[in-house]
């Protein structure tokens, strides 16, 4: 295959692979404070797309970003507020189907808050047609935006985990929540707050992702669910673990295409996710044993 | 006292049959179309609440081996096996009175399996399948076996989806009826509406007789014990990973079951049986019956099913079930059908304050 | 017995539901005239269904405020299968057996019509299906009409403005819905009549985020041009990709495309698609002799006053079934299923939105090649296509 | 006098950098108490968890009646008539006392899935026949009248009894104790030995690791000493309460 070419498959795996790194976040977020996949991650992303775009008629784009980013967030503590926290001391089972059931409802709102039909934010810089060319190969610069986010984002939150006290704090409930009761920590304050900064990175990351992917009220589940297949790919509760697991699962979907029909892409993805799972559940990056507490 | 145990099966087949009288006498005979087709997808809620409600073992792929049933058998009994060479093995199937001389939309005379050795190769495929997916499955937990099971659902979705073989995004439409002895048929056309209820319900009653006896037995008590809590279980000689995989393997027979007949019964089978969505509902309906019940997922199965078929929730269906998935977990984990145990509670505390 | 109690309960609720539904449907001879609706209002075939509810809705409303049909109110019974085979086959039953309809219009997609086109057919219903699907109509059913335009002559279309255009060599990306499916076979159909060459086919999902490894592919194959068969939003990520790919060969779109929703997610990209359409999207540059003009106009300025947003031509479907079917009940002379169906087999020179129709025995789709104008964008709007 | 039920081989077990049993041979005689003691981390937990099998040696043999069971998984351990307690009880809270005593008879029945679908009348007989003997030994342990109760709803001391009564309920010919006396009053201590000794007297052999100094030495045939993996000192009770190196070990340097 022409070497230009090999160029344009990875980007566009990279391209990819970038939009599940950043929604894979998203899941590491939650899964570090409270140990469960929140299934409504999908949700906060469409959320946060569909707001930005509705504000960004009415403002900048910038604005219409973070502002959508704050709303979302927001929306996240409410639902942990209204679904999460109501359930006493409730079995892994029993959480899991409470996420389906509350990324269901939010899939519904935002149909009849918006409408069953396609957006878009548009792109950030240049316009649809304007692509920069790298090595023989050409990719959007929306996609450079989307792995800056990317970075920002897992850089933001290192610092964030590392650095502060409420993010000592929520590494600390995740290590042993017991534990971090007796340390006086406010145990649930804490668990809402790491739903209010999953759903706000999950709301950047539907801004981000929106000029290239475009939004659509049911978009979140199948996003959520290579989300998924990445964050454990790289080890759950790995965020950096997870854009590399990413930008592996993207160039391999992206690589795919070039030996198999596009329409077993996902089944590619899914047999990965079943292997890791099997032999590794630990994920590829993670230790054998680090499943058993998130670390960032 | 040994038959008093029968007493509730007893009570669902005379329900059923006065509900058959009643309807019929009342003209309302329109009914069991919708109900018989419930009654198929309540056998789904019957086998998943086996592996989640009484083993524990979260299942987001369950319709995935409805579509396997449904799939197989609609592909066997609707392609024309003439053509495909094979002569020898032709002219002994036809011996054993194994095939199917029909006509096709365009009238030319095809060669089919018959649906009954159809039924037989659906059910190996799909123990073939559980037990491939089953292996590697029972040693995970939590949401690890939650997302194992999601992506089978989906692989057998993309699978169904992307096939030209079978129909694509269409599906199959043309899936001949199913004719079991003698007049007795599984056939959606109207005449056989009743006889078809029946056929459905009876299915429901020995899966309930037979799901019933063993959630009683030695097996019921294992499986609820790996439940509760897998090393106790397997301390005292529970052969876990044994017991889990042979209940996947049963459920997943229970809803291939359901897929071959409801897709004769239907005359076809689309993608759309297979998606994640549908599996979740199956879920949404164990859990609304009580997880730990059967009696819960039955009275769910065939209820809700038969509302979402008639269209009472129009277009809030999906959010209907995501509501009930979330009042379910959180204020009734028993389920809505325990509702009569919660009554006697309450009442007992009110007699013990009064009395006090 | 816990189990007995429960049992009580559930056959109470179905006899009420039982008594319920039998006080509703009057006899057939008066009263309104029940005609039933299954689109897929909700789940991923919505961007079909819920334009053609609306439109649905609207158009009943008119007619009766016209005074209904041969002085009868027509009663729309709407039901949303979320376009799966399975509940349009159980709303097939419930509207056909309970509800005593007249005629099924819908459903939206091509898996659906298909799955109820039999039950119609022995229940003596009419179904005028908004699907695409040669296969609705072919083999003939007496009972079961199809209003959506011929996929053949799109395609048709398609490959003699490549030949003008010298064009033998193309790529075929098509949506993995039932659209996408039909598209793609007649493609495949009519390719060698005319001379091209399909030298590379993907099919993508409606959930794809990007779509430039598939182009990608199709560019390696060096081709000509590239023609997208689909009514899945993510169709206006070909566009975009594409020209991210610097990959400038001309792009073909379906019918499906005739979405101005498209046009605006494409953006620039979207400048210079060819493609074949009705002529919902050019009404204003219609020239005012053309049969078509005022019947667009007229419901493009009703659907955008009510709903506040622009029409599409799925819509336009629901709106040519329910005026095929109001015109045969006219020169029927009475809501018998029998008679009215003979009376759709004889209309001629119905104006409808997808173009005029003209049924027959053998014919129950109506519209042809006429159906059809070869469409461009031009700086984000539809023009006229000219080979200059 | 070979009366020995099980014995250990050169046992290594290590977690991560700890070595955490280190070449263990262990000598179990037949209807002995034998208590293993030892402070925090000496092992005792990992010996027992590796004979019940819920953990696998890196290298060594363990021996039941001679035959070797080494990396058996735990229920086919139990299938041997090899019974264990955890040190934190693991009942099955939302089935009843009765219940988690019946699934003790699991090994001592044999119902499959068709057997208990079908229900035929073998299976009644050996339905009966477990609900008799699990309500002998609920009895035998004075826990009858709490037989319908939910097991999580009992109070600590009494889901404990439970927790032996299903233990027992398997027949088995060796009991393995995890700390049963830990966070127990003293009089149920002493009703613990007094159970204890009763099931010795049953004929079932007992391996208890205990800190309880007045409960082991009160009621074990032989004590072992374990110290950072390996055995320090072994022998009567009474032998090991004089041994200098234990009372080091357990007690610092100048009580020696």
């Amino acid at each position: 295959m022409p070497t230009d070419q090999i160029v344009q498959y990875c980007l566009s795996g990279i391209t990819v692979g970038s939009i599940y790194a950043i929604v894979a976040i998203g899941f590491n977020i939650i899964y570090n404070t409270t140990g469960v996949i929140n299934f409504a991650q999908g949700e906060f992303v469409v959320l946060g797309a569909m707001t930005s775009i509705s504000l960004a008629a009415r403002m900048p784009l910038a604005i219409a970003v973070a502002l959508a980013a704050l709303i979302t967030a927001l929306i996240g503590a409410l639902v942990e507020l209204l679904f999460i926290r109501p359930a006493k001391q409730p079995t892994v089972l029993r959480l899991i189907i409470i996420t389906i059931g509350v990324s269901i409802l939010l899939r519904e709102t935002a149909l009849h808050v918006w409408d069953e039909k396609v957006h878009a934010l548009p792109f950030f810089t240049g316009t649809e047609v304007s692509s920069v060319t790298l090595l023989g190969a050409h990719v959007s610069p929306q996609v450079l935006w989307v792995l800056g986010a990317c970075a920002l984002i897992v850089a933001g939150l290192s610092l964030f985990f590392k650095f502060t006290l409420p993010g000592r704090a929520m590494r600390a409930c995740a290590a042993n929540r017991t534990a971090a009761q007796l340390c006086g920590i406010k145990v649930r304050w804490m668990v809402t707050a790491s739903f209010m900064l999953s759903a706000g990175v999950g709301a950047l990351a539907g801004c981000v992702i929106s000029p290239v992917t475009q939004t659509q009220y049911d978009m979140g589940a199948p996003l959520a669910i290579k989300g998924f297949t990445v964050a454990i790919l790289g080890g759950l509760g790995n965020s950096i673990a997870a854009v590399a697991a990413g930008l592996l699962l993207g160039l391999l979907e992206a690589f795919s295409i070039s030996l198999f029909p596009l329409a077993y892409q996902d089944v590619i993805a899914i047999v990965v996710l079943l292997a890791v799972l099997c032999f590794r559940p630990s994920g590829l990056f993670g230790r054998r044993d680090a499943h058993a507490f998130g670390e960032f | 006292m040994r038959f008093r145990r029968y007493a509730p099966i007893a009570g669902l087949v005379l329900f059923v049959i006065a509900l058959q009288l009643a309807l019929s006498a009342a003209g309302a005979a329109y009914y069991f179309t919708q109900i018989t087709m419930s009654v198929y997808y309540s056998l789904v809620a019957l086998g998943l609440c086996l592996l989640m409600g009484y083993a524990g073992q979260i299942s987001l792929g369950h319709a995935g081996f409805f579509a396997i049933g449904g799939y197989t058998s609609a592909f066997l009994t609707t392609h024309n096996i003439a053509t495909s060479g094979g002569g020898s093995a032709v002219r002994l199937l036809q011996q054993l009175g194994l095939l199917v001389e029909r006509q096709d939309l365009y009238g030319n005379a095809i060669v089919n399996l018959s649906p009954w050795l159809a039924l037989a190769i659906a059910m190996a495929v799909t123990t073939a399948v559980a037990l491939l997916v089953g292996l590697p499955v029972i040693r995970l937990r939590g949401h690890y076996l939650a997302m194992a099971t999601l992506g089978f659902g989906i692989i057998v979705y993309r699978v169904v989806l992307g096939t030209a073989g079978l129909g694509e995004a269409d599906g199959f439409s043309d899936v001949p009826p199913f004719r079991l002895f003698g007049w007795l048929e599984v056939n959606g056309r109207k005449p056989f509406a009743a006889q078809n209820y029946y056929i459905a319900w009876t299915l429901v009653v020995i899966v309930m007789l037979l799901g019933a006896n063993l959630v009683r037995s030695r097996v019921g008590r294992a499986l609820r014990s790996i439940r509760e809590s897998e090393e106790a279980a397997d301390a005292l000689g529970v052969n876990v990973a044994r017991y889990k995989l042979t209940v996947f393997v049963l459920s997943a027979w229970l809803a291939a079951l359901a897929g071959v007949f409801a897709t004769h019964y239907r005359g076809g089978i689309g993608p759309s049986e297979a998606t994640a969505f549908k599996s979740i509902r199956y879920v949404a309906i164990v859990a609304a019956g009580g997880m730990t019940n059967l009696w819960g997922a039955l009275t769910m199965g065939v209820l809700l099913n038969f509302l979402s078929l008639r269209g009472v929730f129009g277009s809030y269906d999906d959010a209907v079930f995501g509501a009930i998935l979330i009042a379910i977990m959180l204020f009734a984990p028993d389920g809505l059908v325990r509702v009569p145990r919660l009554f006697r509670r309450i009442r007992k505390k009110l007699d013990g304050s009064l009395s006090a | 017995m816990k189990c007995i109690q429960w049992v009580g309960v559930a056959a109470l609720a179905s006899v009420v539901g039982g008594a319920w539904a039998a006080a509703e449907s009057a006899g057939a001879a008066s009263g309104p005239i029940k005609v039933g609706c299954i689109f897929s209002v909700t789940g991923p075939a919505s961007n079909l269904g819920a334009p053609e509810k609306k439109t649905a809705e609207m158009l009943v409303e008119k007619i009766n405020a016209a005074g209904g049909v041969l002085g009868r109110k027509i009663q729309l019974i709407v039901k949303d299968s979320e376009g799966t085979p399975e509940k349009a086959i159980s709303f097939a039953h419930q509207l056909i057996d309970e509800d005593g309809v007249l005629a099924i219009i819908g459903p939206s997609t091509s898996g659906e019509s298909l799955a109820i086109k039999n039950i119609c057919q022995e229940n003596k219903t009419i179904l005028l299906s908004c699907a695409a699907a040669e296969k609705i109509t072919d083999p003939v059913a007496p009972y079961v009409f199809k209003v959506a335009p011929k996929d053949a002559c799109a395609a048709r279309w398609i490959f003699q403005t490549m030949k003008e255009l010298g064009i033998r060599r193309i790529g075929v990306l098509a949506s993995n819905d039932g659209f996408g499916l039909a598209g793609k076979e007649q493609l495949v159909k009519y390719a060698p009549q005319d001379h091209i060459e399909i030298a590379a086919s993907e099919v993508y999902d409606k959930a794809t985020t990007d779509l430039t490894g598939a182009l990608n592919k199709i560019k390696g194959q060096n081709v000509q041009a590239v023609v997208n068969w689909s009514t899945v939003p993510a169709q206006a990520l070909v566009a975009k990709n594409m020209k991210q790919l610097d990959f400038d060969v001309p792009l073909f779109q379906s019918h499906g495309f005739a979405n101005i929703k498209y046009v605006q997610a494409g953006g620039a990209a979207a400048n210079g698609t060819i493609f074949p359409a009705g002529r919902m999207l050019i009404a204003d540059l219609l020239p005012d002799g053309h049969p078509q003009k005022k019947v667009l106009m007229e419901y493009k300025k009703e659907y955008e006053a009510r709903y506040h947003e622009d029409t599409s031509t799925f819509g336009g479907h629901a709106y040519d079934a329910l005026t095929i079917l109001a015109e045969a009940v006219r020169k029927a002379g009475s809501a018998d299923p029998e008679k009215v169906r003979d009376a759709i087999e004889s209309l001629q020179g119905v104006v409808g939105t997808a173009g005029v129709f003209n049924f027959s025995k053998t014919d129950h789709n109506g519209i042809g090649m006429t159906a059809f104008e070869m469409l461009t964008v031009k700086d984000g709007k539809f023009a006229f296509y000219k080979r200059n | 006098m070979d009366r020995c039920l099980l014995d250990t081989q050169g046992l290594n077990r290590f977690f991560g950098g700890l070595h955490a049993v280190r070449d263990l041979e262990l000598r179990v005689a037949e209807g002995d108490i034998l208590a293993l003691i030892g402070p925090n981390g000496a092992g005792k937990t990992t010996t027992l968890n590796i004979i019940a099998g819920a953990l696998k040696p890196e290298s060594g043999v363990v021996r039941f009646r001679g035959k070797p069971i080494t990396g058996w998984k735990p229920h086919a351990i139990a299938g041997l008539g090899i019974a264990r307690t955890f040190q934190t009880t693991r009942l099955f809270p939302r089935m009843t006392v009765a219940e988690n005593v019946q699934v003790g008879r699991h090994i001592r029945s044999r119902a499959g899935f068709l057997a208990g679908m079908f229900h035929l009348p073998r299976t009644w007989k050996e339905e009966r026949a477990i609900r008799e003997a699990a309500l002998a030994i609920l009895e035998k342990l004075g826990l009858a009248e709490d037989a319908d109760t939910p097991a999580g709803n009992l109070s600590f001391g009494r889901q404990r009894g439970v927790e032996f009564a299903r233990a027992l309920a398997m027949e088995p010919s060796l009991l393995l104790l995890d700390e049963p006396a830990a966070g127990l009053n003293i009089y149920e201590t002493a009703e613990l030995a007094r159970l204890i000794t009763r099931i010795r007297d049953w004929g079932i052999t007992v391996v208890i690791v205990e800190h309880d100094m007045s409960l082991v030495m009160e009621i074990s045939d032989a004590v072992v000493v374990l110290h950072e993996g390996s055995i320090l000192a072994q022998g009567k009770p009474a032998e090991i309460q004089k041994d200098s190196e234990v009372i080091r070990i357990y007690l610092g340097e100048d009580h020696a």
